[in-house]
């Protein structure tokens, strides 16, 4: 689901590949942790800032309950996002991978190319007018090919792969380790986006590490995105 | 100038002294959720803090444990960090002056697997300046005695705090673990080798499993269970050990409100540290030093010296 | 008929073997929460538990502790009800002979402040007739060791579980307090006595303060936490237990979902029991066991011993 | 507040002096324990029952946050009520303890008298209508006169017990302890409603109990009402 918020000071500041920290409603006292989302857009006229979330477990069930006009607490934008977009850019999106390429695909107009895979069509759930931008190609993908081609979107990935400027992914890990290791055989730059459960958020509680050469790295400070060769990816 | 008026009442004190470190508030960040602070300092405002306790620090640099690291649970969290850490010399480098100038007390909390691991953490930042006082985390594994940690055995705890005791004239706090069958013995162990405060309580521990994936949640398999879920285990400690010690207690264990923070004061401690509530909400300390103001206006104390231990 | 068919699937299977206790269900009442049985059995369907452990019975009547005996903690409750219970006597005349026929397996948990005691409940109990099985409560304090509980203690466990197996036949249960430096010790020398299972855990011993009163909130300062609060912690007592020990697991602490059940299987657990989740929701029994139908169903699973202790 | 409730077959069989155990909401698991709530009316046409409280903690706070339209998960009618009213019967209320009785009142016509007290007017918080009724005598008392007389409950009661048929009393210890001794110097029968902490609500736990000679009483089943003289309340 797609949830807009009031959030002027966050949505100034924010760019693609940020988060932000949602805290849980005073109330529920059984749930401690904030729990991270991507930024998904931000509109500076309106302060409005959206983040796209699917309902996984206890938290995401009670935001997804919460009534329209209610007010969130909210920690951001937290994070290191992704760099300026270069033409030719390739994005890779996998499921709620999508949620900060969308809001990165939707920061400049110059060509660049989205896969944007899921495994059935209905888990395709970005919006279609938030891809419907000015210079942007799309391919959607599906596993059982009931929405864009058969396939995953690394099959796609690597046909793409050749040429492009660099590679801009986000989704299930499987997917970025491969799209790691295909970016580097093909000796194009690529950032992923990384995901581990948080709590803090800020860097201060090493809770949200990420093995990388010589020790652990921080999701929330030092990435979620990466240089897809600074972090080490489990396939 | 004879006219009656309504007595002004005084304004309520919270500075204390916690085995002689003199804070300004009763309230202190517990060791390790904030890490070296400067995160946090950029997000929230200090001065409801009367004092930071960081992160663990060892000798040598501590990789931690593998993640995941972090669970919820219902009402807490945990958490398998495993005590992940610069080391010695690049807090004394990069971390330590950042913190100097912070405002509140600045309390290290240092961790070891031998006793002389400790004491040489201990002996360096006693010169390092501007540090107000050491707690010793009891909670790591003793290499020695086969890995079981220093805080569950009376010896163990008695023997590390003694050696740390020899080399500094920092005030000492020691930490202990609640795992344990006895926590009063492990605390008197503490109070005899020259602790002057006693922090109560560390994590308890726990473990989820991941019911897809057919395996532990946390990368360590075990971690540390704190929160509001274990607040009455805690308030229980600090109850039984301050009466069985004449030093003060640092009393923490799912502290999220006011009222929370003055059951442990009218269990019998001095002060309270916070954690995991941070996370909640990063902006406790200020309510909870809000609220306890309220309550003391409201009820006419002067000293949170007039409430401490008073429910016993 | 050459048809080619999906293999039609094997019902699941939930009854188990606790310790030579055929139980067709793999989820019992813990001793307790549901008294003798009587009261719920008009509320609830008795069909979904495999057995009912019921509370504690000594040789002579025991009064309890006084009133509040119950307070609301965060994700969990605290009891101070101190073993209230009617003696043995009035057990084997008014109670045992409503239970008989209740369907679930019967269990008897049994307490006392003596070996003695324990082996004047265990063995009229043994000639009783309709008792599936004993539960050894070692939670209480010993008399003779000053007042510490046997639990807390290898060697009193292993005396007052050694000298109940002498005079009983009938399966015995271990229920151990987690109130312990170290859990596997205890369930070594439970199971080297003489049991048959081990059940994991009691309650956590732990406080809530009165802050308008100012003292504590139970009756008797001290009451025993359960709930989902303490669920990581009894997981983790199950996980080590079952490392350490050849006899079954009846998991425990905090169940209040069949995925929570599932997860104590996973670690190790035979079969678990439900306690202060009965008062969230009078009908867990039934939910629990259809979600693990379900659960066994979806993933292709004939009995729970293809994942009991699968997570190790 | 008053809050009714949809529960046809709780409405149906629940006589004055029972009560109800309201569950939480299951997104709520930070409270495992049920709330018990007086019955304070039921209609046995439509099917609905009443329940007054007040806001005194997290979970009467969040019951009082439930959208109207929503379901409660509720046991009941529990415990031992109050026996039927006979003619001159003095009832009193402190505070919330109101609801048992004005149930109690409610259900007969013959002539009896209620005192009700509280400390001030604002706490009064029975509607007025439930207390117009034919036959019923009302004194209101709080402590600063704010509404009614001037003084406590048990000053009125003091005056009035003279010649009362029997007595039924609902509200803080002390009031119930006082009203005891009085009913027992003046030598007339008196009921009292008594509140303990409750799991079960059943009888099972052994969890509410109240002194009693010999012994303990179980609140949730021997009680809320008990004779004055059965059970042991501390002045
Ligand atoms: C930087 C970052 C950005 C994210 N952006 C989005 C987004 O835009 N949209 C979206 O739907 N989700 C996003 N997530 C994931 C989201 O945070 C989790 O789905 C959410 O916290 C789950 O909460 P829950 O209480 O519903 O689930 P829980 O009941 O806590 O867990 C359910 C499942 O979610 C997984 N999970 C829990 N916490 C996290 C976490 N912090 N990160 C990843 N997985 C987790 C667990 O492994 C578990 O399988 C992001 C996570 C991170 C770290
Ligand atoms: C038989 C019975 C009938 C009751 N009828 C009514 C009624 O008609 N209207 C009404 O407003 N209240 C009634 N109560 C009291 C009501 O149950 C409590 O006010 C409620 O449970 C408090 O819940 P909480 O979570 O808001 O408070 P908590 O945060 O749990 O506690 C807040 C305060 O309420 C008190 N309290 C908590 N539980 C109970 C309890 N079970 N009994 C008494 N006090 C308690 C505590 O001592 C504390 O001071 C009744 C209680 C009983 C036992
Ligand atoms: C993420 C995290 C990291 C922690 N790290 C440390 C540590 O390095 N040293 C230490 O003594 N305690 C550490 N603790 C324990 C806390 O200081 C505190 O004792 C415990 O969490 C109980 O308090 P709480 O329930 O308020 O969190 C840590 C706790 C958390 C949650
Ligand atoms: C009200 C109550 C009474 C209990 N009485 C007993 C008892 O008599 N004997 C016993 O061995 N355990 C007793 N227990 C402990 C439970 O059997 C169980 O071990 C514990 O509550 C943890 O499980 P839970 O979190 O599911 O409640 C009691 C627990 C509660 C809540
Ligand atoms: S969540 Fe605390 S360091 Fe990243
Ligand atoms: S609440 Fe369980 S016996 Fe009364």
């Amino acid at each position: 689901m797609r949830v807009t918020l009031y959030a002027p000071d966050i949505a100034r500041e924010a760019y693609p590949g940020q988060f932000v920290h949602i805290f849980m409603p005073p109330e529920h006292r059984d749930h401690m942790l904030p729990r991270p989302f991507s930024i998904f857009g931000t509109n500076r006229h309106t302060g409005e800032l959206a983040v796209l979330f699917e309902i996984v477990g206890r938290g995401t069930a009670l935001l997804a309950g919460t009534d329209p006009g209610s007010s969130w607490r909210l920690l951001g934008p937290l994070g290191r996002g992704f760099p300026v977009l270069q033409p030719g850019s390739l994005l890779v999106a996998g499921g709620m991978g999508i949620a900060p390429l969308a809001f990165l695909a939707a920061s400049t107009t110059i060509p660049r190319t989205l896969i944007y895979g899921a495994r059935t069509a209905d888990q395709l759930v970005c919006p279609r007018e938030n891809l419907e931008l000015p210079g942007l190609t799309v391919y959607e993908v599906t596993d059982d090919g009931s929405r864009g081609e058969k396939g995953t979107a690394v099959d796609l990935f690597s046909r793409l792969v050749e040429g492009a400027g660099a590679v801009f992914a986000c989704g299930p890990r499987p997917m970025l380790a491969a799209v790691r290791s295909i970016s580097n055989r093909a000796g194009i730059e690529a950032w992923i986006s990384v995901e581990e459960r948080m709590a803090c958020g800020i860097g201060a509680c090493l809770g949200c590490v990420v093995p990388a050469d010589g020790g652990y790295k921080q999701v929330c400070r030092d990435g979620p995105v990466f240089r897809a060769g600074e972090v080490i990816i489990d396939e | 100038m004879n006219e009656t008026k309504e007595q002004p009442q005084n304004e309520p004190e919270l500075k204390i002294n916690l085995g002689g470190i003199i804070l300004n508030s009763p309230i202190l960040a517990a060791s390790g959720p904030l890490g070296y602070g400067h995160e946090y300092r950029e997000l929230i405002n200090f001065d409801p803090f009367g004092g930071i306790i960081v992160k663990g620090i060892s000798l040598e640099p501590w990789s931690g444990n593998p993640p995941p690291r972090l669970a919820e649970t219902a009402s807490g969290m945990l958490n398998a960090v495993g005590l992940q850490n610069p080391g010695l010399v690049q807090f004394m480098e990069k971390d330590l002056p950042l913190l100097r100038d912070a405002g509140p007390k600045l309390i290290v909390n240092i961790i070891g697997c031998t006793p002389d691991q400790y004491t040489g953490v201990a002996s360096r930042l006693d010169r390092a300046g501007g540090i107000d006082g050491l707690e010793i985390n009891i909670s790591c594994p003793n290499i020695k005695a086969g890995g079981m940690a220093f805080g569950t055995d009376p010896r163990s705890t008695y023997r590390v705090v003694s050696a740390v005791r020899r080399k500094t004239k920092l005030p000492l706090l020691v930490k202990l673990s609640p795992n344990v069958t006895d926590i009063s013995i492990i605390a008197r162990a503490a109070e005899e080798g020259g602790a002057d405060a006693i922090s109560l309580i560390n994590t308890l521990s726990g473990m989820l499993i991941d019911i897809d994936q057919k395996k532990p949640l946390l990368g360590n398999t075990f971690g540390g269970l704190s929160g509001p879920a274990i607040m009455p285990v805690a308030l229980r400690m600090v109850w039984q050990v301050a009466g069985e010690v004449k030093i003060p207690i640092l009393g923490m264990g799912g502290i999220n409100s006011a009222d929370d923070a003055l059951q442990f004061i009218m269990a019998g401690a001095r002060a309270v540290a916070l954690g995991t509530g941070l996370f909640y909400n990063p902006g406790l300390a200020e309510s909870i030093k809000t609220g306890l103001v309220k309550y003391m206006r409201k009820n006419n104390i002067n000293t949170l010296g007039q409430i401490e231990g008073i429910a016993r």
